[in-house]
């Protein structure tokens, strides 16, 4: 049989979580394909819509990353993105999305090591869930 | 529709390794909107970009995707390939397919079909692209320095030298960082006061040089080329205009504190010049120690001052400056000895770092550069020296190297040899790095000629016995367990960042590693600079250096910064927020979510607008609108929305 | 004699099995000496704990089985307490009086302890030294 | 109030004096220590190997019997019995499959391991539940001008994981001691392995380093040196007697356990049985300063 490999979509903001997956690049460490990224400048521009996008479109896993709280380039955006995110976890369970398959995880420009080891780890998560099921009821 | 090009680069085999770059190149030449597509060894190179810019003109390309190493790099290379061939700069798009694809797979069917799709998305963004023009804003030619170590000396002195101004900050009461407490510096043994001072000196001289000494730096507000920095100057309670550093106040003060100079080995009264060429040169008064404040129970000094210089009632004072760049040079600390539980954790009086036996071997120093320990002022005859302590010790301690230990070290042995003709340095080592010019032959040198003995191995644990210090070593080279009583242990301790500047660099957003250690925009390539732009390193905050390196890194900081200040105004990027005039309800939310103040509302039209200087791009606004009227430049949400599909359908 | 060397012999399967059994990567160690500097018995031992690291490094295991190090070792930790890498070097030396124990090696002689002793010793050195010291 | 408590093998037999004299004292603290039931050896020396399971069932047995009694805690003595303990309950509890594996071997014994019951030493419960300013209200007999040593070994302080306070600079047994009124120094070899079971194999080793480990308390100024382990205890007062005849200039130094002493300065006294349990006599420098 074909071993499942999931589809994360992963919003990496430029300064931090971005760089940190370069540098983990940079240092060869591995981690499985299954992450695709999509830089954007500051987690706080990830709107909530475009996870939701992300699942009903087929996608099995949404991950967000951004700087540590305190460390934002632009100050303060990963205060929106913690709140903003609190408040899609609830929706998706209203909505009858899985919320587990969504990951927020605060990665350093110099943590190369937690890119890759998030990476594996929420590879290896998601891929106990299996498929996503939301892609084959399409509700809205 | 667009005519694209896009150019797979091989990046030698750090890509094609692990994507099959033919296969790519058919797969994709199907996509729509692919006018022409290519595969090259090395992009980056002069034939590389060539290659683009030839194709431009032969297939009449309007936008070009690079897919190759991450856009840090050669984002703006290629970018310029473009302009060159008069195509908007924002007609390219590049795909990360090495740091973020080929290096982190190994399985070449996974990571071709992974590039695949970062070059779609690439492409799907590329489509919706504008083309846009720098925003040009003013640029404010004066520049802050962050701390008056030898680092931010030299950056100051270069940079005024070049004509422009410099704020130069310094938390303590006087310039000169650690390198004023050194005595002799290797490699060629100048006494460090010496070619020191006259530095310090040119700074409070030069006429483009504002020092503001015993000060901090509250904030830096603005972006590259128009910052606004806050300055709080504490209060000296001497007023430096009229204090004639005559020293009639220091005899009366009753109160005595423990010497930063001197690293705690000799004893400095409340009110204090932190050393005789103090720059600048006035006294202080420590609150914290002083009688005088609250309740005023002394005014000794006050009373002994002739030309009425104190005044006990002084508070801070804050300034705000302009300026157009930064540049970091807040120095180091050593690792606190008092971490070091096997070697005593810092109780043992003649367990020493590495800097209180600078002072003890200096002419200032407390014993007047006479050697005698601290505990009871005998002279020391057995001396070991401990190197990498605390360093290269990623268990117990710090994971890296201190880079400048193995040199201080041999240079203290050979120091104490010179004025203990019959006493016996011993030094533990794991490794002699000597690796700069006539490093090695100084090493071997004080070797030959001063029979320094090294054990190569460490020390496992430090007993004091008596007066003497018993060392547990170990010399891997001969299998022998060696046993020292010493008079006197002086500890490499490692370098870590200075501590008081965590704040703020911390306050300023700057990327630190995590060691604490300014992160520079790329390692080998840009290391003066920081990634977010108008910030620029120097010294040992960005990683432990000796005064070579720190002076040339000063040197290549200040470089950049007149390259920046040699424009006559400073681009800004355009890519900024936008309100759509027909959605936006004028709620007001983007106002106050927007971190830059960059957002305001058009009382009239009852609509929100954007300051294009100010904005920064981060596209909170745009996630904040309840409305959908704010929009990102290049960075839609429909463009995002378009790549998203790229990845879920598969 | 020159002790020749060649890939078979730097990854032998008893250095696996070190490594397994004590749970240690032997490329770790650097060769900074602490674990020897502290070892309180290193003054009996044929080679070094250090040594034993290095040893391990490129395969020379025959040296290691036959040393009298690890029966000389107390397993006081120390070494392994104060390792600037981590590793626990006491669970190296453990691992290597293993793998001789399972052969039925070992150098405790029950015969040999002096009645004296016996009558003295406390339980717990008596089955100590018989779980370290005999198969 | 009680405290369950786990003996270990030597504590019945050639260190009764520990177990006799520990029970006294904490009586005079208002506990009681109560013996569990049903223990057997704790395995005595832990095995490093990561395949040793089997060798750990001994000291893992004794946590399930504590639980099984419905014990969460079992206060322990012996420095060797603390150490093993700890250390088999970190290896099967940290590794699941350990656990599993652990729970099929004894699938005899009816009942489940969970990994409940917490080991402490009593140095500990002295530390921070009796607390040593309690000890010092409740002493009669100050133990003044007697310089004690505080020996550790290995055990109390190593892995560091488990050491029962700052593993390179304990000051535990020296607090103990000031609260009685002793001048508890702490010697530079006070961490230094005694050659713990190699007394047996190797006694040429044990004997240097119990000349080496006496002779940095002597130079210290101690006059006594207390400890918490009987096979410290052996190696460090019995093997004096070798001691002395390798070394000449060496000076013998009485060895306590340190809840003899405790008795005597909370008005236990000193019992004639503990004596015969000794080798150095104990008895002389307890009359020499008056305690006894
Ligand atoms: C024991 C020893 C011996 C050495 N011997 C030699 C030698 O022989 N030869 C040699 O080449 N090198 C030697 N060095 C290395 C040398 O000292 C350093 O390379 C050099 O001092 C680094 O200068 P710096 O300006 O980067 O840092 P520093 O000297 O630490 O200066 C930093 C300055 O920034 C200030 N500062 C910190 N935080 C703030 C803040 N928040 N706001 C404002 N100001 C702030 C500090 O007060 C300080 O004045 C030795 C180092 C040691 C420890
Ligand atoms: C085997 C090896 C591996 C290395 N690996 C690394 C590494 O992994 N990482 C790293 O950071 N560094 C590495 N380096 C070091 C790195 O190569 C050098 O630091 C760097 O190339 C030095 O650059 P340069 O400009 O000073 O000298 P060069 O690269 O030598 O450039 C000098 C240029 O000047 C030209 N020139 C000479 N004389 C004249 C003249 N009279 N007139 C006009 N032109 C002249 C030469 O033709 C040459 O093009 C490595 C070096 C070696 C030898
Ligand atoms: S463009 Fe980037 S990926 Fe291509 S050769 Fe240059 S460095 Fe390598
Ligand atoms: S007495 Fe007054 S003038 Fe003289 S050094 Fe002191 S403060 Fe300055
Ligand atoms: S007022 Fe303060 S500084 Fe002045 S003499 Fe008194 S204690 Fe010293
Ligand atoms: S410079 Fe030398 S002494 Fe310092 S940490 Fe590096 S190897 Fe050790
Ligand atoms: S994108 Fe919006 S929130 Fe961010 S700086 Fe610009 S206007 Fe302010
Ligand atoms: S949040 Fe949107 S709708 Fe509200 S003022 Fe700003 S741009 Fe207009
Ligand atoms: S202390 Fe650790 S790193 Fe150093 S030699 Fe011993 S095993 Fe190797
Ligand atoms: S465990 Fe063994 S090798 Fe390690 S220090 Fe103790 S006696 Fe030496």
């Amino acid at each position: 049989m074909k071993e499942y490999k999931p589809k994360i979509v992963c919003f990496l903001c430029k300064w931090c979580t971005s760089a940190g997956a370069d540098l983990a690049g940079t240092s060869r460490l591995k981690y499985p394909a299954s992450i695709l990224p999509i830089r954007v400048m500051c987690s706080s521009r990830i709107d909530p819509m475009f996870v939701v996008k992300a699942f009903l479109n087929g996608a099995d896993g949404v991950f967000i990353g951004g700087c540590h709280p305190g460390d934002c380039h632009y100050h303060e955006g990963n205060y929106h993105t913690r709140r903003r995110f609190a408040m899609l976890t609830k929706v998706f369970d209203t909505l009858g999305l899985e919320s587990k398959r969504l990951k927020l995880s605060w990665i350093s420009a110099s943590e190369g090591t937690k890119f890759a080891k998030v990476s594996n780890e929420y590879t290896e998560k998601i891929k106990s869930y299996g498929e996503n099921p939301s892609k084959w009821n399409v509700f809205l | 529709m667009k005519r694209i090009g896009v150019f797979i680069c091989h990046c030698g085999i750090n890509i094609k390794g692990t994507v099959e770059v033919e296969r790519l190149t058919e797969e994709l030449a199907q996509y729509p909107g692919v006018a022409y597509i290519e595969n090259y060894i090395f992009m980056c190179s002069e034939p590389g970009q060539k290659l683009i810019k030839d194709t431009i003109i032969e297939h009449k390309l309007d936008g070009v995707v690079v897919a190759a190493c991450s856009p840090t790099l050669h984002e703006t290379t290629f970018q310029d390939a473009l302009e060159e061939m008069n195509i908007n700069r924002h007609q390219l798009e590049v795909a990360n397919i090495r740091e973020q694809c080929s290096w982190v797979h190994d399985d070449i069917e996974e990571g071709t079909r992974k590039s695949s799709l970062i070059i779609k998305t690439a492409l799907e963004k590329l489509k919706l692209n504008d083309s846009l023009t720098p925003i040009s804003a003013p640029l404010t030619k004066r520049v802050l320095i962050i701390g008056g170590g030898i680092a931010g000396i030299q950056a100051a002195l270069d940079i005024a030298d070049g004509g422009y101004e410099v704020i130069l900050v310094e938390k303590e009461p006087s310039i000169g960082g650690h390198m004023i407490q050194l005595s002799e510096t290797f490699p060629t043994l100048d006494c460090s006061q010496c070619i020191m001072t006259p530095k310090m000196v040119a700074i409070n001289k030069h006429k483009n040089i504002k020092l503001y000494a015993n000060s901090e730096v509250e904030s830096i507000e603005g972006f590259v080329g128009n910052f606004k920095v806050s300055i709080k100057r504490k209060p000296q309670y001497v007023d430096p205009d009229k204090c004639t550093i005559c020293d009639d106040c220091t005899p009366v003060c009753p109160v005595v504190v423990p010497s930063e100079y001197d690293e705690g080995m000799s004893w400095r009264k409340a009110i204090y010049i932190p050393f005789p060429q103090s720059i600048p040169a006035t006294f202080t008064i420590d609150t914290e120690n002083c009688l005088g404040f609250n309740p005023i129970a002394c005014t000794k000094c006050s009373d002994a001052c002739e030309p009425d210089a104190i005044d006990y009632d002084k508070k801070p004072e804050y300034f705000e400056e302009e300026i157009g760049a930064v540049i970091v040079a807040t120095g180091f600390d050593l690792y606190p000895v008092e971490n070091m539980a096997e070697y005593g954790y810092g109780k043992y009086p003649d367990v020493l770092d590495g800097l209180q036996f600078e002072r003890i071997l200096s002419a200032t120093g407390p014993t007047g550069g006479e050697m005698h320990r601290p505990s009871d002022g005998k002279v020391p005859k057995e001396i070991v020296f401990i190197q990498c302590s605390g360093s290269r010790d990623p268990e117990r301690h710090l994971p890296y190297c201190s880079r400048i230990c193995c040199m201080y070290t041999i240079k203290h042995a050979k120091l104490y040899k010179h004025k203990v003709h019959d006493g016996q340095p011993y030094i533990f080592y794991i490794d002699i790095r000597s690796g700069g010019k006539r490093y090695e032959e100084f090493v071997q040198q004080a070797v030959s000629e001063d029979g320094i003995v090294y054990f190569r191995g460490k020390v496992a644990r430090i007993y004091k016995e008596a007066d003497k210090m018993i060392v547990h070593g170990i010399d891997t080279l001969t299998s022998k367990k060696i046993e020292i009583k010493a008079d006197m242990v002086v500890l490499a301790m490692a370098i870590v960042p200075n501590v008081s500047a965590a704040k703020v660099i911390n306050n300023l957003k700057l990327n630190t590693d995590e060691n604490g250690f300014l992160i520079e925009a790329h390692p080998k390539l840009r290391p003066v600079e920081s990634l977010q732009s108008g910030f620029y390193l120097a010294g040992t905050a960005q990683g432990p250096k000796d005064i070579p390196d720190t002076v040339s890194q000063a040197s290549a900081a200040a470089a950049k910064v007149l390259a920046l200040l040699s424009n006559d105004e400073i681009s800004h990027s355009p890519i900024v927020a936008i309100v759509n005039e027909e959605l936006c309800s004028g709620c007001g939310i983007c106002v106050s979510t927007c971190p830059y103040g960059a957002r305001e509302l058009d009382e009239i039209k009852k609509i929100a607008t954007v300051n294009d200087v100010l904005c920064e791009g981060c596209g909170a606004c745009i996630t904040a609108c309840p409305s959908s009227a704010a929009q990102q430049k290049n960075l839609t949400d429909e463009q995002i929305v378009n790549m998203i599909k790229i990845y879920s359908y598969l | 004699m020159s002790y020749e060397i060649s890939r078979n012999i730097v990854k032998n399967e008893l250095v696996d099995k070190i490594e397994e059994l004590s749970g240690q990567n032997v490329f770790d160690c650097y060769q900074c000496g602490t674990c020897s500097a502290g070892c309180p018995v290193v003054e009996y031992m044929d080679i070094m704990p250090n040594q034993v690291m290095r040893l391990a490094q490129f395969g020379a295991t025959e040296d290691l089985i036959n040393s009298k190090t690890i029966w000389i070792c107390s397993a006081c930790l120390q070494c392994s307490t104060r390792c600037p890498k981590g590793i626990e070097v006491a669970k190296v030396m453990e691992a290597l009086r293993s793998i001789n124990l399972r052969k039925r090696v070992g150098t405790l002689d029950p015969n040999k302890i002096e009645t004296e002793d016996l009558q003295d010793l406390p339980p717990i050195a008596l089955v100590g030294a018989f779980r370290k010291l005999t198969g | 109030m009680n405290l369950p408590y786990y003996p270990g093998c030597t504590l019945k037999a050639n260190a009764e004096n520990f177990e006799d004299s520990a029970i006294k004292v904490m009586e005079i603290l208002d506990y009681q220590l109560n013996e569990m039931k049903d223990w057997v050896c704790c395995g005595t020396v832990f095995s490093m190997t990561t395949d040793d399971l089997m060798l750990q069932l001994a000291s893992i047995r004794n946590l399930l019997r504590a639980e099984e009694q419905n014990l969460n805690e079992l206060v322990v003595l012996c420095s060797m019995c603390y150490n093993t303990l700890q250390r088999a309950k970190k290896f099967i509890t940290e590794d699941e499959e350990n656990l599993n594996k652990v729970n099929d071997l004894m699938y005899k014994e009816n009942i489940r391991y969970e990994g409940t019951v917490d080991i402490v030493h009593l140095l500990t419960v002295l530390k921070d539940r009796v607390t040593f300013d309690k000890i010092k209200e409740k002493v009669k007999k100050p133990l003044s001008s007697l310089k004690i040593g505080g020996y550790y070994g290995c055990l109390l302080v190593r892995p560091k994981e488990f050491a029962i306070d700052d593993f390179e600079d304990p000051t535990i047994i020296e607090d103990l001691f000031s609260s009685l009124g002793a001048d508890g120094i702490a010697f530079p070899y006070r961490l230094e392995c005694c050659g713990a079971y190699q007394t047996i194999t190797k006694k040429d080793v044990t004997i240097k380093r119990t000349y080496e480990i006496i002779s940095s308390a002597r130079r210290a100024g101690c006059e006594a040196i207390v400890t918490s382990c009987p096979l410290c205890a052996f190696n460090l007062d019995q093997r004096q007697k070798e001691t002395s005849e390798e070394f000449v200039e060496f000076e013998q130094m009485p060895v306590f356990y340190f809840t003899e002493l405790m008795s005597v300065a909370l008005g236990g006294g000193w019992n004639k049985n503990w004596t015969k349990l000794h080798y150095v006599n104990p008895e002389q420098i307890l009359k020499e300063k008056g305690l006894i």
